[in-house]
């Protein structure tokens, strides 16, 4: 019997041509941009990571989530307590327990174990959540949202309350942030291909009729959600190292609506969209940014008004939307085809 | 950081922030401004940087700073952090000896992080958090403003004192660090004086829609406590105070500075019995008549008066950080610090001012007390603490 | 027994607000399954629209002096022309899409109208005293209730009441009902589409007014973001109910009100910064007992 | 094991008040091919959610080859052989048609490779290997029909549940179904329950076939029996006028 090319094979251009484009930027901006462009380089590729984190549980499981900034929230504040020299924390988070307050962990350990605490709080809540479907699933994952933040804006001692929690390394650069993006695709990709990718793309097309196939709707949704939250987390732990101060509010109404559009322009059900719609609406960001500023049209300078960037981004998500309502990508995944592999190659989630 | 390769790609455009006056030249100072000129901070940031402006254009009317003029070049942060932190780069990469933040300590520390991490003084235009300064960011990091449990203290002591209060009913808004400053100043003081009691609490949020609940809890005190200590901000302060008032509740009510200004009472038909510590008045009857020379000053330059006393830190910080480069007799960042260290007690249009090495902010200062009669505010004392607020409690 | 009376009548107040922001987004959902986000923007615009345009301190009243015969009506219809014009220029072009595409686009809307407001008006906070009549006590059953929270109360009960009607005696309210309950089907039975929408959308956009009003005069203050908490709640409070049912989404509106409220009076003082985390985590708690809402109509249940 | 059968004893659903199943026994027993017919309303998609778990009985119980499988979740059953197709297809429109198969493979604990393949020679077997790579969402009528049989034939269940197959179809092409139904039986052993419209296909191919009216068994036997029985005629003529009408079955 012939043996057909493995699903990975198949697929594997998709994440490849993703973290090229990415690469490419960040390249590009090393080489040739100043200190401020490579920080909003690094702001996209933070944002990359939370929305293809995102991208893993909502593309696949259909259902809209208002609360994964939470679990970025959860493992920014877990970087914080790890990596924060021990004389800072005695002095901000006394309530912290004695091993955190006493020491002070190297970036990457702490960077692993501050993403597995959301992923674990995912994987506690997980199964209560997992049982409702659609909107209402919507609505409870907003809740959860709410509840984190109303908790880490006022556990005083452990969080700092509203207070910004300081003292955090600042070690995110272009590269690591690249990497941690990469990781980022390549999870959700590998995720996408799984069976329990595969599975829950079925549910999300039909319910019903998927479990009619034998498939367990909650657990495939479950792992969705734990692994979303792992790499949400990991984009909190990028941006608190990347600031060096967070507070609660930073992981609120505002990122989660932000991430959202950014997946819904780039197209919610591919994560081609995912990261597209992130470096696509970045780039609009600061190309208006520059108007905001002035652009030399001849002898005078053309400015926009302050303010007027965010008005003008609105604008623009909405004309993209009305054109596109499936967004950019329509759904579909970029691929690398060449003449001789056949159309079945095609199983990531489809046009 | 990145900071030479710059422009052959993504063009000029990001260097240098289009809004600048004037190109810095190699002899001029450089005063860089990384606020929020769009989003929700730029009402807190403008007027403190408009007095920090007039301050600026004083120093070069008089001759300049060591000889030199001083350069106010700006990036907007967009009230936001990581734009605060882009922004905070911007205008070091722009040459900047000094850099102004946001006047909210969450909200200016990103670019003051940025500033402390290549050794240069940043300044906060009015944060009134004990981190905004050596505790948050750095041996080089100041801010213009007093410390919000200073404003808790000072009503403490003067209620006492001048009101006679004796019991007291703590109302605290737990949105931001700023509320909760206040109350904590209060928290530490009401409870060393002799005879004073705390006969409630309670606690509700900036935006919650009503705080019915918290008022009925007030009306069902056996006694109405002699005053009460409301510790927010805009907006929702306005909002509990008319509620307050609505339900016939009259006692005085102290509050943190963050009251100040007119322009608001008209939420609340012929408030009286309000009472704001305010570092100068900006309703005309400063006892200091330079404050108001500042004020019409102010109006002729901007158009209008200010709008509260949070103009004011602005102007002092330009002042004091000017004295300092002057005393240092360069901008170099650590013999200026140095200078502001030594200053004790150093005079300024708008009270005394003291940093150590320890407080790069005020844990003590003279306020005036204002009075809202009738919706019509008026200074009606001074006061100074006894003592300054221990630096374990401010940072508890 | 008084303070019973006096706790009752604060969390009737406050569910009055979130009953008629939840009534407003049931209302846009039934008929085209859009949560608008942009419904916490009507808010604050139709009460923005009673000043005049200044990034100043001052207020400067636009219409806001007006007496109240004109101003309540003005608010009122400003909130109508905002969402209706909304639905015009945005949300009908969209008839196609998705509910997160919806949903987004909104937002996107939201931010528009929110960051118009923050360029003519500046984050400034604006104090404007409107109906200073309602800042008097009233007494009922001994305890001294604010009239404002009368008039919130009442004035509540009869939009309620004429919304009832409405629904119930015209030719436009059984179209609007039949649509909420199966869009689908309602097409078929010939109920025109667009003006069903459309008249949904308008008395959406009168409620966010009527809910900007009544902050306006509770607070005395207008704030950019002076609509998202009634918002969320209102969201919620949707959901909660059972969607598609009018009638549930008032019920949870004034339910979340009560649990609020109950929340900020039984909590011990340390706990009460808690409160919203408790109450949210009784919305989930809510949820997984009714996935469906606690008023689901019958024809949400799950097809097989 | 081919000796089993599926049971539904003495089952009662209600919801709100309205009763949709009155105290129904039928059996679905291996290797046959089994019908249930009956006017619109009368409950026969009911049943159906009853047997493979999509609705919970307020009474009676599920026996599945001697097992009570009452109340168990409709995957668990699927991995213990139960199958069904649905009205209308439901296919996962997004995928292609192999995915579509590959979803139940994995549902039953293969792995992808492994599931993909036996996909592939499901469609072959079925004759439709040609559709593999095409999207479900755009499949023609009976083509859909196809892969949602094939779909649940993956890894060969013990019993099949077929919610009215033809509905739609010509005259030709339900006699092409009924053909596939013999060999499905034929091939694999399995136990079908063919729910129809299309009483004489029922008849045609049934060995035994059980009649519901407004939620109640009203007859049982042989399709020479179901011909001839009174009850039957009356019961349908009752309702013969209405013989199509749009989404009537659709609710309950």
């Amino acid at each position: 019997m012939t043996r057909a090319p493995s699903i990975m094979a198949k697929t594997v251009s998709t994440p490849l041509i993703l973290i090229a484009i990415l690469a490419a930027i960040a390249i590009a901006v090393d080489a040739f941009g100043s200190g401020p462009l490579a920080r909003t380089v690094i702001e996209m590729l933070i944002r990359v990571v939370l929305v293809v984190g995102i991208w893993i549980f909502v593309g696949n499981s259909g259902i809209i989530s208002f609360g994964h900034v939470g679990f970025m929230c959860l493992g920014a504040y877990a970087a914080a307590w790890l990596t924060i020299p021990p004389m800072l924390k005695q002095i901000s988070l006394r309530g912290l327990p004695e091993f955190l307050l006493e020491n002070q962990f190297p970036f990457w350990p702490s960077a692993l174990a501050a993403s597995l605490l959301p992923a674990v709080f995912a994987l506690i809540l997980g199964p209560v959540l997992m049982r409702l479907a659609g909107i209402a699933a919507s609505i409870a994952t907003f809740a959860m949202l709410a509840v984190i933040n109303t908790v880490y804006s006022n556990w005083s001692t452990v969080t700092g309350g509203t207070s910004s929690v300081i003292g955090i390394p600042t070690v995110t650069d272009v590269w690591i942030a690249l990497g941690m993006a990469s990781g980022a695709i390549v999870i959700a990709w590998l995720y996408a291909i799984s069976r329990s990718g595969l599975a829950l793309r079925a549910a999300r097309d039909e319910a019903i009729a998927a479990q009619a196939s034998g498939v367990n709707i909650e657990r495939e949704r479950l792992i969705a959600f734990v692994l979303s939250a792992f790499v949400c987390g990991a984009a909190g732990v990028l941006y608190a190292h990347f600031l060096g101060i967070i507070t609660p509010d930073a992981f609120f109404l505002t990122a989660t609506f932000v991430a959202l559009s950014m997946l819904v322009v780039g197209g919610i059900n591919s994560l081609s969209g995912a990261v597209i719609g992130v470096v696509f609406i970045s780039v609009i960001i600061q190309l208006l940014r520059w108007m905001e500023r002035g652009v030399q049209v001849g002898e005078t300078t053309v400015a926009i008004p302050s303010g007027a960037q965010e008005i003008a981004i609105g604008l623009v998500m909405i004309v993209i939307l009305i054109f596109r309502p499936a967004g950019l990508l329509g759904n579909r995944e970029i691929v690398w085809t060449s003449r001789r592999e056949p159309r079945v190659a095609r199983t990531q989630p489809a046009e | 950081m990145q900071t030479t390769r710059r422009a052959a790609l993504f063009g000029a455009a990001a260097i240098v922030s289009a809004a600048m006056p004037a190109i810095a030249e190699e002899e001029d100072i450089v005063i860089g401004f990384a606020v929020a000129e769009s989003g929700f901070m730029q009402a807190y940031d403008e007027p403190a940087t408009q007095a920090a402006l007039i301050r600026i254009e004083e120093i070069n009317e008089e001759g300049g700073l060591l000889g030199r003029q001083i350069v106010p070049v700006f990036a907007d942060t967009k009230s936001d952090r990581a734009e605060g932190a882009r922004a905070g780069l911007e205008v070091i990469e722009a040459g900047a000896d000094m850099v102004v933040v946001s006047c909210d300590y969450d909200f200016g520390a990103p670019a003051a992080l940025m500033a402390e991490a290549q050794n240069k003084i940043s300044f906060f235009l009015c944060a009134e958090s004990v981190r905004a300064g050596i505790q948050g960011v750095g041996p080089h990091s100041f801010s213009a403003s007093v410390l919000a449990a200073v404003q808790g203290a000072t009503m403490a002591e003067w209620a006492h004192e001048e009101l006679g209060a004796t019991t007291f009913y703590v109302l605290e808004d737990t949105w931001t660090e700023y509320n909760k400053g206040i109350c904590d100043g209060f928290n530490w003081r009401a409870p060393q004086i002799e005879g004073v009691e705390i006969v409630g609490r309670d606690t509700f949020v900036n935006d919650d829609a009503s705080i019915a609940a918290q008022i009925t809890r007030i009306r069902n005190l056996p006694e109405p406590p002699d005053a009460i200590m409301l510790c927010s901000m805009m907006p929702g302060v306005v909002s509990a105070v008319r509620q307050i008032r609505n339900a016939g509740i009259e006692v005085p009510i102290l509050n943190g500075s963050g009251v100040d200004g007119s322009y608001w009472m008209d939420a609340v038909p012929s408030l009286s019995e309000f009472y704001i510590p305010v570092q100068g008045s900006v309703y005309g009857d400063d006892p200091n008549p330079a404050v108001e020379e500042f004020n019409v000053r102010f109006e002729e330059r901007f158009g209008a008066r200010p709008s509260s006393q949070y103009a004011y830190p602005g102007y002092v910080m330009v002042d004091l950080w000017a004295k300092a480069v002057e005393r240092a007799g360069t901008t170099d960042a650590a013999a200026v610090v140095e200078e502001l260290e030594k200053m004790d007690e150093e005079p300024t249009l708008f009270g005394p001012r003291t940093f150590t090495s320890e407080l790069h902010h005020q844990n003590r200062a003279r306020y005036h007390i204002v009075k809202v009669t009738d919706g019509e505010p008026a200074v009606v004392d001074s006061w100074t603490i006894d003592e300054p607020i221990p630096l374990e409690v401010l940072l508890q | 027994m008084t303070a019973v009376l006096q706790i009752l009548f604060d969390a009737l107040s406050l569910g009055s607000l979130y009953a008629l922001g939840a009534l407003g987004i049931a209302l846009i959902f039934g008929v085209m399954r859009l949560v608008n986000f942009a419904h916490g923007d009507y808010i604050s615009f139709s009460i923005f629209a009673l000043l005049w345009p200044t990034t100043a301190a001052t207020t400067i009243l636009f219409l806001g002096q007006v007496p109240p015969a004109v101003l309540i009506p003005f608010v009122i219809l400003i909130g109508a022309g905002v969402s209706v014009l909304s639905e015009i220029l945005v949300f009908r072009r969209l008839r196609d899409a998705n509910p997160a595409t919806l949903m987004i686009a909104s937002f996107a809307l939201g931010f528009v109208i929110k960051n118009l407001l923050l360029m003519l008006y500046s984050s400034r906070p604006k104090s404007l005293s409107i109906l200073p009549g309602l800042a008097q006590q009233v007494e009922i059953g001994g305890a001294r209730i604010p009239l404002l929270q009368v008039v919130t109360v009442a004035a509540t009960i009869v939009i309620l009441i004429a919304l009832t009607a409405f629904l119930k005696r015209t030719r436009f309210g059984l179209e609007m009902r039949a649509a909420a309950q199966d869009f689908t089907m309602a097409r078929m039975l010939g109920v025109r589409a667009n003006r069903v929408i459309l008249l949904a959308f308008a008395i959406s956009g009168m409620l966010a007014g009527a809910i900007g009003l009544a902050i306006v005069v509770q607070t005395g203050t207008a704030d950019i973001n002076m609509g998202l908490s009634v918002m969320l709640v209102a969201f919620i409070a949707t959901v909660i109910g059972g969607l598609g049912s009018l009638y549930g989404a008032v019920v949870a509106g004034f339910l979340i009100g009560g649990a609020s409220v109950l929340m900020q009076v039984i909590l011990p003082l340390d706990a009460r910064p808690f409160r919203d985390a408790f109450v949210y985590a009784l919305v989930i708690v809510v949820l997984l007992w009714r996935p469906q809402g606690l008023f689901a109509p019958r024809t949400a249940k799950q097809r097989v | 094991m081919a000796e089993g059968a599926l049971l539904a004893r003495a089952v009662t659903v209600s919801f709100d008040g309205l009763t949709a199943l009155s105290d129904v026994s039928l059996s679905v027993p291996r290797s046959r091919i089994t019908g249930l017919i009956g006017p619109n309303g009368a409950g026969k998609t009911t049943a159906v959610n009853v047997l493979s778990g999509f609705q919970l009985p307020s009474s009676g119980e599920v026996v599945m080859d001697g097992e009570d499988v009452t109340g168990l979740k409709p995957h668990v059953l699927r991995r213990r052989g139960l199958a069904r197709t649905f009205q209308g297809g439901r296919l996962f429109k997004d995928l292609s048609v192999l995915d579509n198969l590959e979803v139940t493979g994995i549902g039953l604990g293969l792995t992808r490779r492994e599931a993909a393949r036996k996909a592939a020679e499901m469609l072959d077997w079925m004759g439709i290997g040609r559709l593999a790579g095409q999207e479900a969402g755009g499949l023609p009528y009976t083509d859909e029909r196809r892969v949602a049989i094939g779909r649940a034939l993956m890894e060969e269940p013990g019993y099949l549940l077929l919610d009215e197959p033809a509905a739609g179809m010509s005259e030709l092409e339900a006699a092409e179904l009924g053909r596939l139904a013999q060999r499905i039986v034929r091939e694999m052993g399995c136990g079908i329950l063919l729910i129809e419209h299309n009483v004489a296909l029922v008849l045609e191919i049934c060995e035994e076939v059980f009649v519901l009216d407004s939620g109640r068994i009203i007859e049982t036997g042989p399709p020479a029996a179901i011909r001839a029985s009174e009850t039957v005629r009356h019961a349908y003529m009752g309702t013969a006028a209405d013989v199509e009408p749009v989404g009537a079955e659709a609710g309950v």
